[in-house]
């Protein structure tokens, strides 16, 4: 059997309203247009538009609504068009959500989902295709959550709507139409995946590739053509950002002795690097050769095709990444 | 006791909407209460004043005594299943939906007993199970927030409102024009009470605002002009807007008050106006001197009489005082809780990280 | 050539101003000005949904077929010195200020010859030696950066104006609030054009805004509705606004539009609206037809003469792409350019840091 | 001679007004009331009210404004009262200002300085007190500072406001009021330093400590402490967060080969984790111990004085990491 992503969000959300009415959903579009990217097709002729609410353009305002409620109790589900555009928002995310439940000592708790897509899809230019992971992930108070597969899409989705902080959820919108073998267990209303843990996706033992997102496929294929030429990567689909699975990736390295992390984002302050750190202080002696981060290049994101190509990591990257980490000779890359 | 009326000082001024008289019912009780809970107010806030000259009380303290009359003129207008929400100027409104004076003290001197264990301080104050939602730092943000409290009520068809408080530097925000248009649109029962005491910090109304008629400024959205320190026009104002939220949405009410501190305790407060301004108000307009005319006006009670209750007040934040300060700081295993509702079996890390860290 | 005048397809309704006539002045060559400029408009927009559809073009595409009116009927009105700043539905004005063709066809199809170097796409255009500031893919921001450029205008005492132009799905946003209650605190010679075509992506105007009577929501701000499918009413409210602005600061101008086209290429722009409707704004009010039917009337030419304009446009507009096809991707070395314009003498990094980096 | 980082600033102000008629200031209080935290003291009366404009409290409004008035070529300072309101308009900071040089190719350029104190001042409790150090440095297009003595102060903000493009100026409010020594060199009214540049605070050969803001004077003080027990430290003020000054930073460890990061910020996706993965990447082989990093809790911010005392590095912490990286023994720390 085989689901989209963009089904596994959408049953899941349908699962979660059906098993609970204190679930509802808001933002652009999510209504009468069936959502931006169709995320929420069907809810609104199924539960009625007191439970889907189209709201104006007007960001701030109505992730504010969204944060009351949940104070109130109830269990909001925030879509955000793109998480560009969270940013309008964002007080509200940290200094409203985040911190709430720390400085009332636990008298008010936020029950609360921000989601939508996230980072760079096709074309779309300098301001819609910034990956917000890091910056979420860097504020206590939050869970960050980044689904991969159909599989952690459902598990993921439903775990943070049924959590009682709040979550940001980071999509990929190029990820919606993709197509993943999905199991019996997953379908089940009551699956659901744990926060904080991240999935080996593939075992390996010569090293360790750590990506979210869009990027764990393309970590996989990486490991594909790598096993091809006599090297053996472990894959970790991180899942959660926030919190981090150090056991996890420590754990991995510790057997594997070398490091590549992934991510489409911008590096300085990214998630690579804090795993980078997070491996330097906890298995430092077992590292057998430099960390290797691959990321989004460091410099807003450009239209013309060949730039895009050029501004997010590809497999081939990853795949040289690997070499260098396991000290094999690389092809010389085109000079900047 | 048998009910008579009184008269708000000024007529209120609608915007869109046909004002309520000025012809307030009340009682002996409640007049006696009044008098009582903004003596109370105002001497919590005096001590506040010299907890923080003596380096009892840190960072930010903002207070409230001046603006009394609307606290305790709302609070009479509604029930405790109504939310209110606030600005970080939050102590005497925690009072008035039935939190007590240790845990304000404990709150603002950083101890275990205080209403957010001391991990709040002074700009956070909750009370949830009073319906008092914060104590919010970021000018503005607290009224998208209202609205969502609003929207709640109505999602759960509890017949309740939100009275979601800001001032007026605050009125300028966008978030607040946002959050209105989707509260007429969804016809939310959210009141908007812009607490324009004149001043933003330092800066006067007129000097931030374009317009300054707050009651005006929801534009489509009715609002209401109201003495604010007079606690019979507010509860007045806020019966009216109650029932006008619950029929037909959003309404703002500009209650036009005074704050006779500074700003903050950085503030003098004498920079930007003058000392004639302070004490013309003091004289003319105090919401506690009003309700003490009215009482011996009315015969409720002497001079001497109302003397005692200030003494008796006196007294009692002393002894809150005491009280609190017998409250230790908290535990420093405190720092790592209430991160999370529930945690996720993963570390979380001190400055130390090496050293200290602790499974959540 | 001599002036005569033509009258407004309606009136102007003022809010908080009294409108200007609706006898508009113009001149045979302005008439003509207006049919050639907007159908090159109209045609630019379709070819670019062909190159789209043939998948030349990429990611967000927003075309503006429909609302040409706007575009001309400004311009018309003011000087290059005056400053424009818009959405991402930018394409029009960048030919309005005097952007070319090719750099649009180019930048479309993301080639070195693009406006923008093909390194901004469809949503940023610029022209500053035009007085145009772009090209703003998020919604409602332009429009306190186009205050910022009043601002800078009046700083310099340079005795013109901008013109910020927003949706009526941007309307709503609280930064357009805030910008304005700033701009007219200020005096600053800013026009907030909002151009009304009634959807904000699958939005109605009055699902997103509790009061749609946009010329108004400026509330203490003065407005102008105009329709906006006519461009000497256009062209006779930017001429008043600009006016207004320099002597008396902001003013909104309501621009009643339709957008012919889906939102952006992804939205068939059917399912939220009748195909009745769209064709009805086509047969009644289609910016260009007017002004054909005025140029007939006039005697300006004849049917064939402006038929074989619109055969020119066809050619001029098939040539450009043909040219702006020759043009190469970007070097990759752009790659790496203009994140700043002082580097500091160290590294940026590509994708494989170890292996990709610069010194800028 | 003498002079406090707030004599500094606005020193460095009042002359860059002087020298160029463009530049401005705006910001909620900075003219009749002299700012929040009297930096702006004196300017409104010398410059008047037209280069010196108090604000509404709507930060996204005005600082939209500021960027558009750069966009148009004139130099404004935008003061946020504190850096926590600055989430208000971090849209226009992130895309409106950092990117548009780059997606207009050149063709718009952005020269505006955005500033205020930044992260924990003395019980401000968690909505005030966060350092948005990491979050700005995480994003191309922009250049991100951080002060720490007077000598930074002036010269860095003067580098800020001649600086073409735009910058993140991130204060601290309880050095405003710390005096240092200061030379003529640094009094006068040409003196500037450079953009992405780092300063050796104190040359040791042990390990390497780097820091900014008001964490520089807490290493300087670890450093004392420790040199008094046979452990030379040196100290790397990093003044510029973005561009990193890699290369001094790891010229410094290939030297101590030990190094410990010290910020005051939360830690996941910091500072000091992207210096750990700099170091990794480009000066593994010269590290002797695993990177020791220090970095306020990953916690909001508690107001009560024990708790936030434990929030924030104390010079105590700076040691002890110190020892732990030079294998020192280390006193056991107080049960969390
Ligand atoms: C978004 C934001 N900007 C700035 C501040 C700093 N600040 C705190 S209170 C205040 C003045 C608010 O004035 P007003 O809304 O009139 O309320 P009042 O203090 O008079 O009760 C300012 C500028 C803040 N807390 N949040
Ligand atoms: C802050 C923000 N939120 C959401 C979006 C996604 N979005 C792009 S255009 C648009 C609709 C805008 O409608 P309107 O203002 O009426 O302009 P029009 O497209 O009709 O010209 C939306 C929701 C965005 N770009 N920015
Ligand atoms: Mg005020
Ligand atoms: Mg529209």
């Amino acid at each position: 059997k085989e689901m989209t992503v963009r089904e596994a969000l959408n049953s899941a959300l349908d699962e979660e309203m059906s098993a609970d009415p204190k679930v509802f959903l808001m933002g652009e579009e999510v209504g009468e247009y069936q959502g931006a990217y169709k995320i929420t097709k069907g809810l609104l002729e199924k539960y009625g538009p007191e439970r889907v609410l189209d709201t104006p353009i007007t960001e701030a305002g109505f992730t504010g609504i969204g944060v009351g409620a949940a104070y109130y109790g109830l269990r909001p589900v925030v879509e955000f068009m793109t998480f560009n555009f969270s940013m309008q928002a964002i007080d509200h995310i940290i200094n409203s959500a985040a911190k709430m439940n720390y400085m009332s000592a636990g008298n008010i708790s936020v029950p609360i989902v921000f989601r939508g897509p996230n980072g760079a899809a096709a074309g779309v230019s300098s301001q819609h295709s910034q990956c917000y992971g890091a910056w979420y992930a860097h504020v206590p108070g939050l869970k960050v959550l980044s689904p991969y597969s159909s599989e952690d899409a459902r598990g993921l989705l439903k775990a943070a709507i049924r959590d009682p902080d709040p979550v940001v959820f980071l999509e990929n919108e190029i990820l919606y139409g993709q197509s993943f073998p999905i199991s019996d267990e997953v379908l089940d209303s009551s699956f659901c995946l744990p926060i904080g843990k991240a999935k080996i996706e593939r075992e390996g033992k010569d090293v360790t590739i750590t990506a979210f997102s869009k990027m764990v496929g393309y970590a996989l294929q990486a490991a594909e053509v790598l096993s091809k030429e006599g090297i053996s990567a472990e894959v970790i689909n991180l899942r959660s950002l926030r919190p981090l699975d150090r056991a996890a990736i420590n754990a991995s390295v510790r057997k594997t002795t070398r490091l590549v992390t992934v991510e489409e984002g911008f590096p300085q302050h990214g998630i690579g690097a804090e795993i980078c750190a997070s491996v330097v202080e906890e298995s430092f002696e077992y590292l057998d050769a430099p960390v290797e981060r691959i990321a989004g290049a460091d410099v807003p994101m450009p239209y013309a095709a060949n730039l895009e190509r050029l501004a997010v990591p590809q497999v081939d990257n990853i795949v040289n990444a690997v070499k260098r980490a396991c000290f094999r000779s690389v092809p010389v890359a085109a000079a900047a | 006791g048998p009910t008579f009326t009184v008269e708000t000082s000024v007529p209120f001024v609608g915007h869109r909407c046909e004002p309520p008289s000025r012809e307030v019912e009340t009682t002996a009780k409640e007049l006696m209460g009044f008098f009582r809970d903004m003596s109370l107010m105002r001497r919590m806030e005096i001590a506040a004043d010299a907890l923080y000259k003596a380096k009892l009380i840190r960072g930010f303290c903002h207070l409230y005594d001046g603006q009394e009359a609307v606290a305790v003129g709302m609070e009479a207008a509604i029930t405790r299943k109504d939310a209110i929400i606030t600005a970080y100027r939050d102590h005497c409104i925690f009072l008035s939906r039935g939190g007590n004076l240790v845990e304000t003290f404990a709150e603002l001197m950083g101890r275990r007993a205080g209403c957010s264990n001391g991990k709040g301080g002074s700009m956070h104050f909750y009370k949830k199970e009073g319906g008092f939602f914060g104590g919010h730092g970021i000018v503005g943000a607290q009224v998208p927030l209202g609205c969502g409290l609003a929207f709640a009520q109505k999602y759960l068809r509890e017949e309740t409102v939100t009275f979601a408080m800001y001032g007026d530097g605050a009125a300028n925000q966008g978030q607040l024009f946002e959050a209105l248009n989707i509260s007429a649109l969804w016809d939310l029962p959210a009141i908007l009470i812009c607490e324009n005491n004149h001043y933003g910090m330092g800066t006067a109304e007129w000097r931030a605002a374009k317009s300054p008629a707050y009651y005006k400024r929801g534009d489509y959205v009715p609002g209401l002009k109201v003495d604010g320190m007079d606690a019979f026009a507010v509860k007045q104002a806020c019966k009216f807007a109650k029932e006008h939220a619950l029929k037909n949405g959003p309404i703002i009410l500009e209650m036009d008050t005074y704050r006779y501190h500074g700003h903050s305790m950085s503030d003098p407060g004498s920079t930007y106006r003058t000392r004639d301004e302070i004490s013309n108000v003091r004289q003319e307009r105090d919401p506690i001197e009003r309700v003490r005319k009215l009482i011996l006006l009315h015969d409720l009670a002497s001079v001497a009489e109302l003397k005692d209750i200030e003494k008796e007040i006196r007294k009692e934040v002393d002894n809150a005082i005491a009280e609190a300060k017998e409250s230790p700081l908290p535990d420093p295993s405190e720092l790592f809780t209430d991160i999370f509702v529930k945690g996720c079996g993963t570390e979380v890390y001190g400055v130390e990280r090496k050293e200290n860290k602790i499974l959540i």
